[in-house]
């Protein structure tokens, strides 16, 4: 098995670890954290097809590695207001949960 | 070979330990090491400009936004654990993804080869950029426009987080305000990093047009020493209504648009540059977009305003 | 298709940067400048959406452009077919509308007052920036920055009030939204890693049946209906489309979860034609019809008003998802499919104006009375009565009777599922209609019941607001005038396919 | 020469290795937040600093050698930054917020 193959693998493992999280985690912190746990695993998987595709006398295929910091920053703006929601949320309410409507 | 196989396994054993730690403040911290080992991972799959990213804003500032988070939260946290659904659900949660998991591996196993790649028309079209790194001719000139929305994305997310100040403080400071200790060696610390940092931003921003680096790392530098220099309280934010505050992180996309609109004049479409002054086009759009990204990703780290502005 | 970008093709570059520009002077200027900036844009904007629908129609073909002259696969392509336009033009005379409603209730201010009203005319010009790049998106990554373009702009309108169990209904559209931009991510570096394009017209040509195809899809239409609400992935829906204000939950329920639902048509259609399995159509119109009898049940459970009309979204999006089944037909091309496929269009452009202004109405209804319990309306069809009538006029469209856009897409759907021996979905429609009908007139009759005394209104409504509310209604009214035929707009930029002709 | 400076590098490399077992060991086993930074700035000033030093032997040209000791460097400093940020919302009676 080639190296890239085992990261691709190993973000195929990532992806499913940070669903596991979202689902069956109740604090919101904790499913954002996951999260960004699944955003790892899809973007290892684009540097894998990236680094499949080295050509040219690049070490990898520019365009999805490009896509990936689009994403990356992307992630981070969601990441940031996920938390700024929850603060909000936590300061309104004391509680920091989304069962809150009941 | 041996070294990818440790990597991965550390990398996935992060992971586990991430996802089931009792503990959230562990979790967040698993988080960071998580992202710093992806770092790593992205050196060996030859992508050096995704794991500056990945190090800057991936692990550095979503760690500390999330660690900051965790702050606050601390006293929520037995009462929402209580909250764990059943065992059942949690087997079937684990069976689902496992198989989520099981059938991106195939995928992964299963993909052709060779692999299709555009790396050669990449290289092909290069020249007519005039830049040198390829992922950067990807994000400012092939692909310009999700670039250019991305930013857009940015200060939607920051109007997203300023929406939710209480009326009261509306167009005030964002955050708490830190008080600086003169004599303290924190503040000696950071008076020492800061200007060492901001030197080491500008120079990933110089380098990113041949080297590994551009805008959104150098940004997200410039924006780790800022939030640094807040913390300790060399400055503070400004208030959200202040108009060059807006301008400052207007400025990047709206530069962006109106040379991207300029296009269709010079070179007969919506962000075409004319091949002699591509890269000095380039560079006049990178230079203001780097300020206005590092200063959206301060003030997203900041939050909403918290203290009314004095009138 | 030709290899350059077609004439008239920088109109498609307007309709995305007006707003989106717009939306950065506003956020510059401030809130005295940000309402009428929209203002300005919206004659503007609606002019750009009708010259791209008129540039479509005369020629009859697929409006392209290729973003910086970079041709795919290393540039990004905006394309215009005639179901493009068709959501172009809807998304332009909603949001006109929305805006005209919005200005009694998001004035420009100064100080402390300022935030909601700056919030709302920006956020109001991103949805509509964002909207106009799903509907013309050629590349599928620049889809995904679309997508998150706007769920960045449709999450903060739903805690614009400041309530505190809207901050809990925002976090779990958030995440909900967030879950599915990652899937529908993660399905798009599948689909490069195999076929190295991310161009939908290249992909169209090089996708074939396999595992990677197949899971790369079926990833993307989780993660989009994850966002279009699809039972079961609602729940998140009625909270956050009840608690935002009311124009804002005009703009959620009538506009932002269509943009997913269209992607999912441009994925199982464009990107992939004749791929999808007859079976996966069929699962796909099980959740649909799922969708329509649970949604409609809870509907007419429901105490509030509000509550009520997000509950009937999510029935109305399961109308949606009708078209799946009756429309995919690779193996023949059957005749029918083109008139499923008009039906499910028109019903979704019927349902935005008819559930805008539905929620509109109820917005104008809850600020006279102070609340929106139903059991509470009485009186309210005789204080209100152009308001309730306008929200009658929605309920014909949810309904499908006619004269409605909804008579027309139900039938539409009806007569395919007969036609194609389908018949169990022309059950579910049937059972839909009556099920709508049930919970619009449990709000019609306790607002025209007599309240014995006359109602105490909190505040004037003026003719205008409601006004506005009456045309968008009577838009979906209008709909129901279309002749009952497969729309040949429609059918621009589908490959060939015979059109069945009603009589 | 080169047999040497290799030894000099592999001494020092495994001292480097050495504290960053120990300061690792002290993360996971000390009791309270301050104890465990204590631990860790072991690992990042010491480890670290002999790891640069046993590479010093390796490298060729001065400006590779600056480039190492940079690194060496500025890990001190925001090491000491972020231990003392760390620190003070840790610290009973510090300012958390």
């Amino acid at each position: 098995m080639s190296s890239p193959t085992l990261y691709g693998l190993c973000g195929a493992v990532l992806v499913g670890l940070g669903l596991f999280g979202l689902i069956v985690h109740p604090q919101p912190l904790r499913k954002i954290v996951a999260f960004n746990l699944i955003g790892g695993g899809v973007f290892l998987l684009f540097g894998v097809v990236a680094r499949r595709g080295a050509a040219a006398g690049f070490g990898g295929d520019p365009v999805p590695q490009a896509l990936v910091i689009t994403g990356l920053v992307v992630a981070f703006a969601a990441t940031a207001l996920a938390v700024a929601l929850l603060l909000r949320l936590f300061h309104e309410t004391g509680r920091a949960t989304l069962r809150s409507d009941g | 070979m041996a070294f990818d196989t440790g990597l991965a396994v550390l990398v996935l054993g992060v992971a586990v330990w991430t996802i089931t730690a009792r503990d959230t403040f562990a979790a967040v911290v698993g988080f960071v090491a998580f992202g710093l080992l992806l770092a790593l991972v992205w050196v060996r799959l030859a992508a050096p400009d995704v794991a500056l990213t990945e190090a800057a804003i991936g692990s550095g500032v979503t760690g500390g936004l999330l660690l900051g988070a965790h702050t606050h939260l601390r006293r929520t946290e037995t009462a929402a654990a209580g909250e764990l659904p059943g065992a059942a659900l949690r087997l079937a949660a684990a069976v689902l993804c496992a198989m989520v998991s099981a059938g991106l591996a195939a995928i992964v196993l299963l993909l052709p080869e060779p692999a299709p790649t555009l790396a050669p028309q990449v290289a092909a079209n290069i020249a007519t950029t005039g830049l040198g790194n390829p992922v950067t001719a990807v994000l400012m000139a092939y692909r310009a426009v999700d670039t250019l929305l991305e930013t857009v994305v940015l200060l939607l997310a920051l109007l997203g987080i300023w929406s939710l100040a209480p009326d009261r403080v509306w167009g005030g400071f964002p955050g708490p305000h830190h008080d600086a200790d003169p004599q303290g060696v924190l503040t000696f610390a950071a008076q020492l990093l800061v200007p060492v940092g901001i030197l080491v931003g500008v120079h990933i921003f110089w380098v990113g047009s041949v080297a590994p680096g551009g805008e959104f790392q150098a940004a997200t530098i410039l924006a780790a020493m800022w939030i640094l220099a807040a913390m300790v309280g060399l400055v503070d934010a400004p208030p959200v209504s202040r108009r060059w505050l807006r301008i400052l992180l207007v400025a990047g996309p709206a530069v962006f648009f109106a040379i991207g609109l300029a296009g269709f004049a010079m070179a007969g479409a919506f962000l075409a540059y004319p091949p002699p002054y591509a890269k000095l086009l380039i560079l006049t759009i990178e230079i203001p977009l780097t300020l206005s990204i590092a200063a959206t990703l301060a003030l997203l780290v900041a939050g909403p305003p918290e203290r009314a502005p004095q009138r | 298709m030709a290899n350059s970008a077609t004439a008239g093709g920088f109109l498609l570059v307007l309709a995305i940067v007006l707003p989106v520009m717009g939306a950065l002077l506003s956020l510059t200027l401030g809130g005295r400048h940000a309402e009428r900036i929209a203002l300005i844009l919206m004659p503007v904007g609606l002019t750009v959406a009708v010259a791209i629908a008129a540039v479509v129609w005369r020629a009859h073909n697929v409006l392209q452009y290729f973003v910086g002259s970079w041709d795919p696969p290393l540039g990004v392509a905006f394309r215009a077919d005639g179901l493009s336009a068709a959501m172009i033009v809807t998304a332009a005379l909603l949001i006109s509308g929305i805006g005209l409603f919005a200005r009694a209730q998001f004035p420009a201010q100064g100080g402390a007052k300022a935030r909601a009203p700056l919030v709302f005319w920006t956020l109001l010009l991103m949805v509509w920036g964002a909207l106009n790049a799903v509907f013309i998106g050629g590349d599928l990554f620049n889809l995904y920055v679309a997508l998150e373009l706007l769920t960045f702009a449709a999450v903060p309108l739903v805690s614009l009030d400041g309530r505190a169990e809207t901050f809990a209904a925002a976090l779990r559209y958030l995440l909900f939204a967030l879950l599915g931009s990652i899937l529908y991510l993660l399905g798009t570096g599948l689909l490069y890693g195999a076929y190295g394009t991310l161009d939908i017209a290249l992909l169209s040509g090089r996708i074939h049946a396999g595992p990677v195809a197949w899971a790369a899809v079926s990833l993307m239409t989780a993660g989009l209906l994850a966002k279009a609400a699809l039972y079961p992935l609602h729940l998140w829906l009625p909270p956050a489309h009840a608690g935002a204000p009311a124009p804002a939950s005009a703009i959620l329920s009538g506009l932002v979860v269509k943009a997913p639902f269209f992607l999912v048509v441009r994925l199982w259609f464009d990107v992939m034609p004749g791929l999808p399995e007859h079976a996966a159509a069929q699962v796909l119109g099980g959740l649909g019809a799922a969708a329509i009898i649970f949604g409609s049940i809870l509907a007419l459970r429901q105490a509030r008003l509000k509550l009520l009309i997000a509950y009937s979204t999510v029935a109305q999006i399961g109308y949606l998802f009708l078209m799946f089944p009756l429309a995919v037909r690779p193996e023949t091309g059957h005749p029918w499919a083109t008139a499923a496929w008009t039906g499910g269009v028109l019903q979704a452009v019927s349902h935005a104006f008819a559930k805008a202004a539905m929620f509109m109405a109820a917005g104008l209804i809850a600020e006279a009375l102070g609340h929106d319990r139903i059991a509470g309306l009485a009186g309210i069809g005789r204080a209100l009565p152009i308001t309730v009538f306008a929200f009658g006029l929605g309920g014909l469209s949810l309904m499908g009777l006619p004269p409605s856009g909804g008579f027309v897409a139900k039938a539409m759907l009806l007569t395919a599922a007969v036609a194609e021996n389908q018949w169990w979905w022309a059950v579910v429609v049937l059972a839909g209609g009556v099920l709508a009908g049930g919970y619009v007139f449990l709000v019609l009759a306790r607002a025209l019941a007599d309240a014995g005394e006359p109602l105490t209104l909190l505040s004037t409504i003026s003719r205008s607001r409601q006004a506005v509310v009456v045309v968008l209604a009577l838009c979906a009214v209008l709909l129901g005038f279309v002749p009952l035929r497969p729309s040949e707009l429609l059918q621009i930029g589908r490959p060939g396919l015979p059109i069945a002709v009603f009589r | 020469m080169s047999l040497g400076l290799d030894v000099l590098t592999i001494l020092a490399v495994c001292a480097g290795a050495f504290f960053f077992l120990a300061g690792t060991v002290g993360l996971l086993r000390f009791p309270d937040a301050l104890c465990r930074l204590h631990a860790l700035t072991k690992a990042d000033n010491l480890g670290l600093g002999l790891i640069v030093l046993g590479l010093l032997f390796q490298v060729e040209g001065p400006f590779a050698a600056l480039k190492l000791i940079s690194v060496w460097l500025l890990t001190l400093l925001a090491g000491a930054t972020v231990t003392q940020l760390i620190a003070r919302t840790a610290r009973p009676g510090g300012t958390p917020e």
